[in-house]
This record gives C-alpha cells, structure tokens and sequence, in this order.
C-alpha cells in the first residue's frame, strides 16, 4: 500500500553530489576514528589534525563545483545553491582552522573523538544552511548540538563540565521550544516545507505564533539578547578550540536558516510585523553584548560577548530583506570569521594542555614578551572593533549602507552606538598587552609548543587585512525557492 | 471519551514526573506517561509509532536513567537538599509559562475550530487506503524513499551519541595524574604575584 | 592576466611606485631588520629617496590637465557595487606628497646620525617607512574611504613612533594618549563617511563633491561637523590638542616628520580637499574658523610657560596649525596651504636644530639648563635662528607671506575679529619663540657638563649626517614664500587654479590693504620681540639669569626680589597673569573639563555593563528562567499582532 | 475510534509541553531537569501525530520518529554529562554548579 507519489521521486547521483562536501566530511570522522585505532601512540593528534584538515579540504573542493551548480537534492530536502555553499565554506574554514587548536585538549582527552566530534558538529551546521525542510532543520541542528554538549565537557576541568551541563539543559529547552514551533507551523500549514510557509492561512494567529517560537530557537544558537545567556559561560567554559568552533560555525548555521527563513519563507505583507522582535533582539545585542564585554577579564568570555554584538551586526543586516543586506551580511559572515579566529589563534598560541591563555592577566606587558603575538592579537581586536584597514571596518561599512538602505535608521545608529562602545572594550586588552612591564617572572612563562596557530594567525591576518583592502563580497545568489 | 480520559492520565502522570520528591518516582511517573502516550499514538493510528514509543522510550532511555540514578546514588533521597538559593524563583517562572500557554491555546482554538480540517474518520483519509495510513509497510517505504535523507542523518546522530558518551566516560575512567600539576601550581604563583601586584598599584 | 583579475591598470607607474616604495622598505626592515640593523638605517632613508625621485618625476602626470580635471587617476579597486577606490595626483595631493617625502627623506638622513648606535634602528626606520607610506595613503587617495584608512594608519604609526621608547613610562602612556584621541577622530571621520555613502551611495571625491547640491543643509553641516572632529584630533585643535605636547616623548625626528611637518597637518589637506563641502556650508566655516583662531590663540598662551625646549616647539605647532585651520576654515584655502608647506620646512628646521642642542647635551631638554650656547654651537644657532624668525613671520622668510596671506585672507572672507586674535598670536609668538631663543643661546652657559662630550652617548655618528638636512631645510624656509607674490598672478595662485579656482571668492574689497595688514602684523611682531629682549636679553637680565629663571619657574610673583623696575613691571603686567591664564586652561579645562568629562562617560559606560553581567549569575535554573520570560515575551507579541492582523 | 477536536489535541500537548519547562526551571535535580526535556519533545511528538493524522499526512510520523531518535540519543549524552558532573559530589544539585558567572 505504498503510495505511488512516494515512489515517483527517484534519487538520482545528482542528489548525493550536493551532499558530497558533507558525506567527505561525516566520513573524515569516520576515518579519523578508524586510524586512531590502527596508529601507535605519540602519532595520535598529528594523524586526527591531518585526516580532518584533508577531509576539510576535499569537502572545500566540491563546494567550489557546488557553487556553480544549484541543485535542489531529495526533492527539494537539501537546497544547494550559491547561497548555502557560501554559507557551507564559512563553516569548512571555520572547522579548519579550529581543529589547529586541538592540541590544546589536554593529553588523556582522546584527540581522535574531540576531532571525529567537530567534524560531525560541522556537518550537522552544513545540513542546516541547507535544509530545505523542517526535519532536515531539525536533525542539522541537532547533529550539531549533540556534538557540541559531548564536546565541551571534553577537560578535566570543572568549568568545562558546569559549561557542557550548562550548554545541554539550557540549549536542550531551546531546542524543544524551537521544535515545538515548527511542529505547529506542520500543524497550520500541512506542511514541512519552508517554501510552504510562504502562503500562509489567512486570518491564523497559531502561524505567528508558531514563527515566534522557531525564532526563539534561532535567537538561542546565535545568542541574541536576552537568549544569549548561556554563551558566556559556555564559552568560557568549553576548550578553547570548541569555543572557537562555536562562535563562528553554530552561528553561520543559524544564520543560514534565518536567511533562508525570512527571504524565502515570509510573506511580504507580513514581514514587517513578524520580523519586529528579530531587530529588537538584533539591537538589544549590539549594545548590551557591547556593554558587558567592557568589563571582563576573560579573552573566552569577552569574545562571547563580543560575539554577541557582532552576530547582532550580521542580523541588523536582514532587515529589510534586501538582496544586499544578504551578500553583505554574508561578508561579514566571513569578516567576523576571519577576526574571531584569528583572535582565538592568538590565545591558542598562548596555551598549553596544563593552561588556556584566556585570562586577561597573562596578557599583561604581553608586546615586551611576545610582540608578534600582541601585535597579531590588536590587528584582530582592531579589526572586530571596525576600525580601517581591517576587513572589520569595511564588512561595518556595507553592512550599515544596506541598513540604511532598508530604511531602518535607529538599527543604523544603534549599529554605531554600539561600534563606539565596543571599541572601548578592545582597547583596554591592547592597553593591557602593551602597557609597561613591572614583573619580570612573567617572561617566558607561556610558550607555544605547537606552530599550528601560528598557521591560523597568518592565514587570518592575510584575510583581514586582504579582504579590508580588496573586498570581494560573494556575489552569492539570493536563496533558492523550491 | 477516550480521549478525555487519556488526557487526564497524560497530564497527571506529568505532574507527578515534575513533583516527584525522589528521582525513581519521577522515572515511573515517566513511564506511565509513555505508554499512556502510547495508547493515544494508536488511537490516532499511528502504529508504528506508539510500538517505538513503547521500545525507545519505556525500553531504552528509562532504563539509562535508572542506571544513573543508581550510579549517582541519589536516587532514593529526595530531591532537593540544602537550601533554595533561588527562592523568587517560582513566581516569575509560573508568571512566563501561563502567558505562553494561553497564547499558544487560545490561538489554536481560533485556529482549528474554524479554519483547518478537524480530525477525520480514517476512511476519508487522503493517503491511499485507510489501512495503509500510519502502517509500518508506509512508514517503512517513506522512510527508505521520500524521506531517506533524513533516515541517513539519524544514523550520524547515534554514531555522535556514541562516540560523544564513549569519549566523556573515556575521560572519567582513565584518571591518569596530570603531568602538568607542577607546572599549573609554578604559573599559579606567579600570576598571584602578578595580580597583588596590580591591586597595590 | 593578473591586471584583469585584480583591476589594476598601471597607467601611472611613477605614481605607484612613490606610494608602495616606503611600504616595501617597511616590510623589508620588519623582516630583516634584527639582522642588518644600522645597514637597515641606510635601506630605509635610500627607499624614500627613490620615492622622492619618483615624485618628483611625476609632476608632469599632476599638472596634465584632462577630461575635465587635472591630476593622474589610477583606479585600483573597481569592482566594488557602487565604489571605485583608487589614486589620485593633482597639485593639491602633490604638495603634500612632495613634502612628505622631501621632508621625510631629510629627516631620515637626520635619523641616521640621531639614532645611530640604538638597539632597534632597523624598528625605528621600519615604522618611519610605514608611516610615509600611511600618509602617503591619505593624500594621495581619490576616496573618502582611502583616505580613512590612510588616516587610520597615520594614528597607528605615530603610535608606534611615540612608544619606540617603551622602556620610558611616560613615552608609553603618550603615545596610548595620542592613539585614544586619534582613534575618536577617526569615529569622527567614519560616521561623515557613513553619512555620505548612505545619502549620495559614492564615496569618491569627484562624486560626492559633484553632488553636494543635493545634500541638504544640516546634512551637510553634520558631515562637516564629523569631518572636522577628524581634522581637531588629527591636527591638534582645542579641545582635542593634549596629546600633541605629550607626543614629543618620542624621538625628535618623529617629532619633526610626524608631529610638525606632516601628519598634524593632515586636518588641512582634509578641508582643503573637501572645500566643496566647505563652501557650500557657511555655518561649517564660521565653526572651524573660530576653533582654529582659539587655537592659534591657546597654543601661543601655552607656550608662554614652557621650559622643554620640545614642548615650546609643540605648543607653537598647535598654534601654527590653528593659523592654517583657520585659513582654509574661512575659505582662504591657497593661504592655509601656503602656510603648511612654509611651516613644513620651518618647524621641521626648528626640531631638528632642537635636536642637535638635545644630542649634544645629553638627552638635555630644559631650556632653563642651557643658555650661552651661540659661541660653542653656531650652527644650531644659524637654524634655530632662521626657523624662529620664520615662525614669527619676519620678512623676507616664508612665514611672513604665509601668515600675512592668511591674516589677510582672514579678513577678506569678513572675520575681523579672527583677524584680531591672529595678529595678538602673531605677538605672543614673537614674544615665547625669542625667550627660547635667548634662554637657550645667550649670556652664560648653564650647563654642568661641557658641550659636545656627548655626555651619556657611547657613539660618534658623523656630524654633517645631522647637519646637512637642517642646512638643506635653510633654502626654502627663506626661499618659498616668494612664491605667492604678485596676487592673483603669483605662481602659487597660478598652481592651485585647478583646485581652488572655483570656490569661494572674498568679499569685495577692504578699507585695509595688503600691505597695510603687513605693516601691522609686522609692528606687533617686533614689539613682541622686543619685549622678549628686555625680559631675557639684556646684559642686567643675562648676569643673573640662572636666579631669575629659577624663580620664575618657582611662579613666585617677583616684585620685592626684583632689581628691575621695568623688568618687574613687565611680569607683573604681562608675562604673570598670561601664564596664570596658561596655568588656568591647562590645569582646570584640560585635566577637568576634558578628561573629567571622558571619564564620567567611561564611568557610565562601564557602569552598564555592570548591570548587564549581573543577570549572569551562574545559576542554571534562573538561565532557564531568563529564556522563558523571553519566549512568553515572543508569545504575547505575534498572539497579539495575529489577533489584530 | 476516538476521534475529537484537533484543537484538543493541541491544548492537551501545548499544557504537557509547559509542565516540561516548568520541570526545566523549578527543579534542581540534573535529571529531572533532563526528564522536563524528555516531557518536552513528548509533547510535540504529541501535536505531531495530532496534526499527521489531521492532514493525512504521514509526514508527521516521520518526524515524531526523528524525535525519539534525537531524545534518545541527547538521554545518551546528557545523562553521560550528568555524570561527569556529579559523580564525586555529596549531593545532585544544579545550584552547586556556578563558578562560571559574570
């Protein structure tokens, strides 16, 4: 009694080629496992390190091709399009460079698992850009967060497990609540298609509510405020290198699902009144994320808070809903990568397995010590805080032309505002690193034993300087409608 | 009238999960509450479902938390000892889910009462057959055709429920002396140093 | 191939070659600086030589008129939606290039000799490098957003430069000091930009200034207002001028190339550039003008009660700047220029003078510690002198025509009581340049240690390598102001035609001739020399000099303890009160008003965010709490929008 | 067959999903915490099956099916980090746990 409609859709090669970059990735996992098993002792983390940068680097391949060939796979379940893939290469970079970090996990944490782990929180944040349906959504995000509780209690550190059971209650309810809207927008609309909810019934508050609850969700993983009260412990708390992984490859997911929520998913008459809360969030983020980061004493968590605001950055940019909000949101994306991870390269270079260079005394009379390394850290800070010639100020700059753009004048000068405010909380680790030394102990107390971050500090300061004086803002098209 | 009564045993026996005073109640409260959803599963013929209820649930997770109210030893005290340090809580918290509630309700109400189909007989189901709906040759053929993409991430979510508690227990059973404690003990003075330094000036 | 893909086509070569040589020396130096060290010295003055060169080889290229504008355009970036970013070359651009190079390349040979023997030379002349390149980047942009960037560089260079010293703790919280205050410049500048590209969607000059018109009036005047927030923190104006005196802790070439002759001018070349805007906002005008006579005015009172030789020169920078401010502020746009490139060449004079009497007494900066030096250091006294007599604008040297051109200009766009306060400035300048230059050279030497010892300096660099660029610098400190003789026909105003041709004219003609404001000017300037003279210079004043200037230092008034009636007279009258007055601004508007001011902003800033954190309390259930006040929040928003719809 | 009103349904599920949350935020327990979760995705596994059946669709099963995967598997992990967590402390207590704040 199978119904013949189930039967007619036919999966075709074409369908497993969009999802190659994923598979190469989920499988990477696999094999990094596998020769964990096969490899002699000492050769462990160099070996994970390198199956999953190659596996990373395979998946980044096929996305150039996918980039070029939009394709809606499983009918219309997974979107391949310009819009995802760029999405999907942020999170690739995003996973590369954070896996450089991983010899920062202390020696008895097995290095094959935490990498197998990011590896598959990666491909569950790719599943999510792409989702093209509720269920696809859900088990992206899922995959993702499974992941991630497994992955910050990977220290023996106290605060690494108060952050993982932090991470799984609170995110565990946010998940719920998320569900629990996208199962009443099933219920109103019949449907798990998000090119479905473009039509809603009329005259129905449940789909607005339903919306609501799913933007709960979306608020929660990108941490807007009052959702993001979870971040800056978790943050702190998680290794370094799932920290890393956090503040930029669960945000681009999410990003991504929220792009493709309000471009494709909402109707026009609508948008105005569904999308207010989504701004109102957005600018309560850019200051108050702004605000609580002056006062911190933690690079982990101040970069949670910094995160905050930048992410409210990005969202101020989908006001609107303008095709140029989204490319420039999208380079922003990349911008706010690039900063971020270079920042955390710099305290993982600062790290070893016994501490995380987090604390914001370690860093004092750091330029007398390590110059390149303060000098790497306040080229990022300047960057994030939206100062030229950093790829900060220039993503700054479009992003608030296409605010402006849109009409929505106070989110512009909030946007301001808060870039003022902000600046005051990166400058005082610059003070801090460049102030005169008084204590001579300090010198040499922290040493890098690994030159992997020094590889994510090049490869970030290349980028932040080189896309803040050559923008090339992806032309990437607009979500696919299916 | 079924249904009244089973809504009755749902939300009592999720009361009693929830009031509880010790984490075994809960557990049993929990898997009343399973099978009677279970019940509901097949009054609403889904089949299938209300047998995984019955296996997943009742069978694997409930026994996981048995265990670890067994390993954690705290299973037969009552829940909370020591004093609530967060006494406002319960008002605001009452406060927030009342006003939630009633807004998903009374939309659902004005929702469903006069705008979406009610529930149908089976016989008029739109799905081939009425026997065919919710059945587990259906099922099974939607899940390995139209909806195999999703069948294939539910296997990497296992694999990471898998190796995710296999790593943080691997962790928790190999409790080597850390190589580091000298060191962490040297850096934890010489910051100190530092920060007095810092409060003097 | 690569053109394509990257979009650069090299239509002038020159151009590029003068705008990336210092910034190729500054990564060479940086990565093979520790290595080559006094060599790296030499790399790095021969690079900004060839870059002068280049320059120099490109006028042509800036005065080739075409399609409509003069000046070599080289696009760069083009790809950008709604943006061209690139080079442009025109006289305007050209003067300060030649200047920033010429000047800088000077100042490095000066280097050389001033340094030689530091343990980081190869550092120093790489920031040296990079900062030529930064302020290259700022002039020779032909966008708004380039010109940012250039500006931002600048800030981080003299950033740089300030704390090469960092093992000096008060060399370190200046140049924090001098970035804090550049950095909210550069707000400054960024919000005027955001404005503009919002309003007119382009950011090249020719665009924006091509569509003015349409901006209206308040618009314009916020975007003015903004830029000029730029212009104050960049060039040193009241109330954004602290850091300037702070900024001498660095090393005094840095001084001469950063905080006199190029970067503190950079708020000229900003309104000079953008005096389309300018002349479309009247109210714009009137603003900066006043601000930059207050200036000149506050930064001449300043100097009044200074002792660092360093900081004397400073204060009279700010002062200077304020002139050249307030000129093209009121739309004498070729007299502000002339003025900034005569006082290029004489304030860099007067550092580098400055800092061969430093060098030779061993890091020595008190004036009160010197005197007697015209016998053993002629040569020092032949620059200072010149520079001084510049400043003060004496006939025939360049800052004769150049303040004259200003104080006239002044007066043409209809601001007599700018004019007034000018010519009082122009008055105390004479006085406090000439007390430093008696104090310094006349009467008896009050130094312990004896000249040219090098007291403190292990090293003995040749002495015409610090020689020869203040005695080069000598030739247009006399020769420039010729330039701008005969009016409206003068090569000077033939030059900028181009630039300015267009743009606002003066009023009609004054009751007051040229020559009568020159006669003027000049009198007052003589009496304020004069009064320098009896104060400082006569034989009673020499004999017990030491005494006298300890108590004046001591600010005890001197009417009992004084033997010399008009002496006394004077201080009681003039020199007293104007320095309680100095005393005044510098004690309660700048450590109250204005670091008061920050501070409780800073206070309330971090107050907040006190308030903030204190949500995050580490209690898991009240997270969980926070979230479900949020959903409900969600909840009664759309059910409420839903029931209304 | 019993058979009602979909709106029913819809309130049965929408007042089991609040007494999940309120099991979240009240209790102090970890583990009642996680079952409050478990309450939860229950509940709209519930309104799934509810609005499935509604529509004809079997869609909804589907992805019920899906949730029970993912609470099974988040059971797995969270009562894996409960443990990490409590397993040395006298007593079971989500309070104790607050050194990260600020």
């Amino acid at each position: 009694m199978i119904t013949a409609a189930a039967l007619q859709h036919a999966i075709t090669a074409a369908d497993w080629e969009a999802l190659r970059p994923i598979i190469w990735i989920a499988g990477g996992a696999l094999a990094v496992l596998l020769f964990d098993l096969c490899l002699p002792r000492g050769a462990h983390r160099i070996s994970s390190v390198l199956l999953g940068v190659t596996s990373l680097v395979w998946a980044g391949g096929f996305l150039v091709r996918n980039y070029h060939t939009p394709y809606a796979a499983f009918g219309g379940a997974f979107l391949s399009d310009g819009f995802s893939v760029v999405f999907q290469g942020a999170i690739v970079l995003a996973t590369l460079l954070s896996l450089l970090f991983v010899y920062t996990f202390e020696e008895r944490i097995s290095s094959a698992g935490a990498v197998a782990l990011l590896l598959w929180a990666a491909s569950g944040a790719m599943l999510m850009t792409g989702a093209g349906n509720l269920l696809i959504l859900f088990l992206g995000l899922e995959l993702l967060s499974l992941a991630l509780y497994a992955l910050c209690g990977m220290a023996s550190r106290r605060a690494a497990r108060e952050a993982a059971l932090k991470y799984l209650l609170l995110s565990s309810m946010a998940s719920a609540v998320m569900l629990y809207g996208m199962v009443l927008l099933f219920g109103v609309t019949g449907s798990v298609n998000f090119s479905a909810f473009l039509a809603p019934p009329p005259g129905n508050p449940l789909y607005l509510v339903a919306l609501g609850l799913f933007y709960v969700g979306v608020a929660f993983k990108l941490g807007l405020v009052p959702f993001h009260i979870w971040m800056p412990d978790v943050f702190e708390g998680a290794p370094l290198p799932v920290t890393a992984f956090m503040s930029v490859a669960t945000k681009a997911g999410m990003l991504a699902v929220l792009a493709r929520i309000i471009y494709v998913a909402t109707p026009a008459g609508l948008a105005n009144k569904v999308l207010l809360p989504i701004w109102v969030v957005a600018a309560l983020s850019m200051i108050i994320g702004n605000l609580a980061a002056l006062s911190q004493s933690n690079l982990k968590r101040l970069l949670a808070y910094s995160g905050i605001g930048q992410i409210g950055y990005i969202v101020a940019a989908f006001a609107g809903a303008t095709a140029l909000g989204l490319r420039y949101a999208l380079f922003y994306l990349l911008a706010y990568l690039f900063m971020t991870l270079g920042a955390f390269a710099v305290i993982a270079a600062l790290s070893d397995q016994a501490d995380e260079g987090a604390r914001l005394v370690s860093y004092a009379g750091l330029a007398h010590r390590r110059p390149m390394l303060a000098a790497a850290m306040s080229f990022f800070l300047i960057g994030l805080a939206g100062l030229p010639p950093t790829v900060g100020f220039m993503g700054k700059l479009l992003l608030l032309s296409s605010v402006l753009n849109a009409g929505y004048i106070s989110l512009a000068v909030l946007l301001i505002v808060g870039t003022a405010i902000s600046i005051y909380a990166y400058a005082k680790i610059i003070r801090v690193m460049y102030a005169p030394m008084r204590h001579e102990v300090v010198a040499g107390a922290m040493s890098a034993t690994w030159p992997l971050p020094w590889i994510a500090i090049a490869i970030c300061s290349v980028a932040v300087l080189g896309l803040g004086l050559y923008p090339l803002v992806p032309s990437a098209v607009l979500p696919l409608v299916k | 009238m079924l249904f009244w009564f089973l809504a009755v045993a749902l939300i009592a026996s999720a009361v009693a999960v929830v009031t509880a005073a010790k984490p075994v109640y809960s557990v049993i409260a929990l898997l009343a509450h399973f099978v009677t959803l279970a019940v509901v599963y097949v009054s609403l013929s889904a089949e299938f479902l209300a047998v995984t209820q019955i296996l997943v649930y009742s069978g694997a997770i409930l026994i996981l938390f048995l265990f670890v109210i067994a390993l954690l030893s705290s299973g037969v005290d009552s829940f909370e000892v020591g004093p609530d340090r967060l006494p406002k809580l319960p008002m605001p918290a009452l406060f927030a889910l009342v006003i939630t509630l009633v807004a998903i309700v009374f939309s659902a109400a004005h929702a469903f009462a006069h705008v979406l189909p009610v529930i149908t007989p089976t016989s008029q189901l739109a799905v081939g057959s009425a026997a065919a709906f919710g059945s587990v040759a259906t099922f099974g053929a939607m899940l390995f055709t139209s909806q195999l993409l999703p069948f294939e991430i539910t296997a990497l979510i296992l694999m990471v429920a898998v190796i995710g508690v296999v790593v943080l227990a691997g962790d928790h059973a190999t409790l080597t002396p850390p190589d580091h404690e000298r060191l962490r003990a040297i850096r934890r003075r010489e910051r100190e140093a530092i920060l007095r330094e810092g409060e003097a000036s | 191939m690569l053109h394509h893909a990257v979009g650069i086509s090299a239509h002038y070569p020159l151009l590029l070659a003068t705008w990336l040589l210092p910034l190729a020396g500054a990564l060479l130096l940086w990565s093979t600086g520790p290595r080559i060290q006094a060599k790296g010295a030499v790399l790095g003055t021969t690079v900004l030589g060839a870059a002068f060169v280049t320059a120099l080889l490109s006028i042509p290229d800036a005065l080739r008129a075409a399609d409509g504008y003069v000046g070599a355009q080289q696009p760069l970036v083009t790809w950008l939606p709604g943006m061209s970013l690139g080079l442009l070359l025109d006289p305007l651009s050209l003067l300060w290039t030649l200047v920033i190079t010429g000047v800088g390349f000077l100042i490095h040979v000066y280097s050389i000799g001033y340094l030689a023997g530091d343990r980081a030379i190869a550092r120093f002349f790489a920031y040296l490098n990079f900062f030529v390149f930064a302020m290259l980047t700022l002039v020779l942009s032909d966008n708004f957003l380039g010109l940012l960037v250039g500006w931002g560089l600048v800030g981080l260079a003299s950033y740089f430069l300030i704390g090469f010293w960092f093992e000096k703790p008060s060399a370190v919280a200046a140049s924090r000091k001098a970035f804090v205050i550049n950095v909210a410049g550069d707000v400054g500048i960024m919000l005027a930009i955001f404005i503009l590209f919002a309003q007119l969607g382009t950011l090249s000059y020719g665009g924006v200034f091509a569509h003015v018109a349409q901006l209206s009036p308040s618009t314009l005047l916020a975007v003015c207002l903004f830029l000029f927030v730029g212009c104050a923190a960049k060039s040193a104006q009241v109330p954004l001028h602290t850091w300037l005196p702070d900024a001498m802790e660095g090393p005094t070439p840095v001084s001469a190339l950063i905080h006199a002759a190029t970067m503190v001018t950079a708020g000229v070349y900003l309104i000079a550039r953008c005096h389309p805007l300018w002349d479309a906002s009247p109210d714009a005008r009137a603003f900066v003008g006043v601000v930059g006579a207050i200036t000149a005015l506050v930064g001449a009172i300043l100097g009044l009660g200074q002792w660092d030789i360093k900081r004397i020169l400073a204060y009279s920078t700010m002062s200077q700047i304020g002139y050249m401010i307030m000129g093209v502020g009121v739309g004498a746009y070729q007299a502000g220029v002339l003025h900034f490139f005569a006082h290029a060449f004489f304030k860099a004079q007067l550092f580098l003078g400055a800092g061969i009497i430093i060098h030779a007494l061993g890091d020595e900066q008190d004036i009160r510690r010197m005197g007697g030096l015209a016998r053993k250091m002629p040569f020092a006294l032949l620059a200072m002198l010149t520079g001084t007599l510049a400043i003060c604008g004496i006939f025939p040297f360049s800052g004769f025509f150049s303040k004259d051109a200003i104080l006239y200009g002044v007066l043409e766009h209809g601001h007599p009581y700018l004019y007034f306060i000018g010519v009082l400035t122009a008055a105390i300048t004479a006085y406090y340049m000439f007390r430093m230059l008696f104090v310094v050279f006349a009467g008896q030497a009050r130094t312990p240690a004896s000249v040219g010892e090098h007291a403190g300096h292990a090293h003995h660099a040749p002495a015409w390598l610090m020689q020869l660029p203040v005695a080069l610098l000598i030739v247009p400190t006399i020769g420039i102001g010729w330039l701008a003789i005969g009016g409206e026909q003068s090569p000077w105003a033939r030059f900028f035609e181009p630039i300015f041709g267009a743009s606002l004219q003066p009023l009609a003609r004054l009751g007051m001739s040229e020559a009568t404001s020159s006669l003027v000017v000049t009198s007052v300037v003589l009496l304020g020399i004069a009064t320098a003279f009896f104060v400082y210079a006569t034989p009673q004043a020499l004999r017990n000099a030491p005494e006298r200037l300890q108590r004046e230092g001591q600010r005890m008034p001197g009417m009992l303890t004084h033997a010399f009636y008009f002496d006394d007279a004077l201080d009681g009258l003039f020199v007293q009160p104007t320095r309680a007055l100095g005393r005044f601004c510098a004690a309660t508007v700048e450590r109250d008003v204005l670091d008061g001011g920050v501070h409780d902003i800073t206070v309330g800033a971090r107050w907040l965010g006190h308030f903030f954190r204190s949500f995050q309390t580490g209690f898991v259930r009240a997270y969980a709490l926070v979230l479900a006040l949020g959903v409900a929040a969600f909840a009664a928003y759309y059910v409420l929008v839903g029931v209304t719809r | 067959m019993a058979v009602g009103e979909l709106s029913n349904y819809v309130t049965l599920s929408a007042v089991l999903f609040f007494l999940g949350v309120a099991g979240v935020i009240l209790r102090r327990n970890p583990l009642v915490m996680l079952m409050g979760v478990e309450l939860m995705l229950n509940a709209s596994n519930l309104a799934l099956v509810a609005f499935s059946r509604a529509w004809g669709s079997m869609v909804g099963h589907i992805f019920a099916f899906l949730v029970i995967t993912v609470a099974a598997a988040e059971a797995a992990i969270g009562l894996a980090i409960i443990v990490v967590v409590f397993h040395r402390s006298a007593r079971v207590d989500v309070d104790d746990v607050t050194i990260l704040k600020g």
